[in-house]
């Protein structure tokens, strides 16, 4: 029913009386891990048979907070979110001891602090059956299986290679593990993510001229007209032309300025492909 | 030489799902109509007689499987796969499958929790797959479920995998009245009353 | 559940011939006579229907194979297999990608490797291509990705390729993790008190 989750078997011989209070009688913790304080919410909403849609907001807060303190009691380490959604939990419950205000025209739906947070629960709670459904399906290399060889004189045949299979994220990860073999200095960071910079504007040029052979100065920076835009392009166009690998042309005097690939990558192509032998 | 025991042929040897489409180019001799009708031909054959292995739409493509329920005499002789999934990797699956693009930024509020670590594992378990950058400021990753994910779960594609909503009439916890009285007076708190002791000193 | 079912998912998922004892090793709960007419049944079925596959005895053992005669169709799919990536072909196609445009002797600069070999084989590929030659002594040839990169991909442009901090940020702890107390802690709540003011409106 609960894949996955590590049961913590703990009696209660072990926890503070002053804990159990107000619990239950006998009260034997079964403690399981929780997944997060979502997950803990809707545990104690089903453990105490209640309705998700009329949280009685003290009751849950205090339960919360006792298995906040249980798990601090057991040394298990409480995540950060879970003392999140303490905090959220004691400011709706404050929240509802307030003197109601006089709900205005309108607003009427909003005025029960709890709202928000049955919302989350509830879609919250779809997802995480949703999950165990997932879950329970007949998964392949666990209970369904596939055919694992072929005919030898079959394989011997496969020399031809087809469609790359590969993720992007396969990709970035071997330039992560690359990069964390080779020594400090040669690192510098890749794509400054914040601000717009040279390189980004050469890769954006280079892509463009993938698809086209001319391209305007103007197309660049239309979308985006800022000092700095307009100089990290010029800047990306020097290089680019000091690399020689566009050509910049005008047209007359304050004309348009446009630039087209200076090679042609099938001529170039060939010559290398020998020169790498 | 039948078309279907050529498109067995094909199956059998095939390492991944093949899609009508596909194999309608490999076998470009025959028309479409005709190979749909051998396909047929196939998944009911299979059905027919008492087989342990079916032809089974998987990923947008077909697939020889084995049944489910010969596990435990096909792990005798091959290993299987650990597939053993967390419940944190779970829920996070299946709101990715369910809200596919999302950012991880997304998932988290759903779930309350930090997901880095888990939508690592799962990127890593190649289940899930960076889409591309959302066109919002700062630009987060977008993801969403890879082929991977539907040939492992055995899901035809992203349509098939069920609907929230008959997940919920699956769930078997009665849905209680809204009630006046709370059960309350069993825990013995009630609404405004004392804060428990997590914060003492 | 038949036996001959069993043994059809045996044979199916096996990476070798079994031999009979084997088979019956494996299938230690019936006997040796029952797997015998079981695997009669399956030779048999294989050849009355007509099947694209048979049960054939090889090397001293069972094995499902093609019947001969379909090679034509098996190896133009067997050829289209989709190829896997090698370590050092990814790694090369990440420094072009993140890097680019770059020389050969920048890209082995920091692999500390030759990388002839894979550079070819990615232009072959099409995934990388030569951009221009680079203004220095020698002229060496600059590289970059291509438009088929973008497509295998699935990448609207450069700009979409997830940045390394990205990636690592997957794994990085939410800072309040780490935090001993909770800061609520000081507002000095105890059981039975009231709320604190803290969180008024």
């Amino acid at each position: 029913m609960h894949p996955g989750r590590e049961g913590v078997q703990h009696h209660g011989r072990d926890v503070e009386p002053a804990l159990l209070d107000g619990i239950g009688e006998s009260y034997s913790v079964h403690f399981d891990k929780f997944d997060g304080p979502m997950d803990l919410l809707l545990h104690l909403i089903r453990k105490n048979e209640l309705d998700i849609c009329d949280i009685p907001i003290a009751v849950i807060t205090r339960q919360y907070l006792d298995y906040i303190k249980l798990m601090k009691d057991l040394n298990l380490e409480v995540a950060g979110d879970f003392l999140v959604m303490a905090a959220t939990l004691l400011q709706i419950k404050s929240r509802m001891l307030l003197p109601q205000v006089e709900p205005e025209e309108g607003e009427e739906e909003e005025a029960d602090p709890r709202a928000e947070l049955i919302r989350r629960l509830m879609e919250y709670q779809q997802y995480k059956e949703a999950g165990m459904v997932i879950g329970a399906r007949a998964l392949l290399g666990r209970e369904v299986f596939v055919r694992t060889c072929s005919d030898p004189e079959l394989l011997a045949a496969q020399n031809v290679e087809g469609p790359l299979e590969v993720s992007l994220f396969e990709l970035v990860d071997a330039f992560r593990i690359l990069l964390a073999r080779i020594p400090a200095e040669h690192f510098h960071d890749v794509a400054a993510a914040e601000t717009f910079s040279i390189a980004d504007c050469i890769n954006e040029i280079l892509s463009l001229l993938q698809d086209r052979t001319t391209v305007q100065f103007d197309e660049l920076v239309r979308d985006e007209l800022t000092r700095e835009r307009v100089i990290v392009t010029f800047l990306a166009l020097l290089e680019l032309c000091r690399l020689k690998m566009i050509r910049i042309f005008q047209e007359g005097h304050q004309g348009g300025i446009w630039f087209v690939p200076s090679v042609t990558q099938e001529s170039v192509a060939d010559s290398l492909l020998t020169s790498l032998e | 030489m039948s078309l279907s025991a050529i498109i067995e042929c094909v199956f059998f040897t095939a390492e991944a799902p093949l899609s009508l489409d596909r194999l309608c180019e490999l076998l470009h001799e025959f028309e479409r109509d005709e190979i749909k009708a051998a396909l047929n031909v196939l998944v009911q054959s299979c059905d027919e007689r008492d087989s342990g292995i079916h032809l089974v739409e998987v990923a947008g493509g077909w697939q020889y499987r084995t049944r489910p329920g010969y596990q435990t005499y096909v792990t005798r002789h091959i290993k299987a796969k650990s597939a053993k999934f967390s419940q944190s990797a779970l829920e996070t699956l299946a709101i990715v499958a369910y809200r596919q693009p999302i950012t991880r930024a997304e998932v988290e509020h759903l779930r309350g929790v930090d997901c880095g670590g888990v939508l690592k594992s799962l990127l890593e378990k190649r289940l899930v797959k960076i889409l591309g950058k959302k066109d919002i400021p700062g630009r987060p990753l977008i993801y969403g479920t890879s082929k991977e994910f539907l040939e492992i779960f055995g899901l035809k594609d992203l349509k098939s995998l069920p609907t929230l909503k008959e997940i919920q009439a699956l769930e078997d916890v009665p849905h209680y009245e809204r009630q006046e009285e709370l059960p309350l007076g069993q825990v013995g708190v009630s609404e405004g009353e004392d804060l428990p002791l997590l914060f003492e000193a």
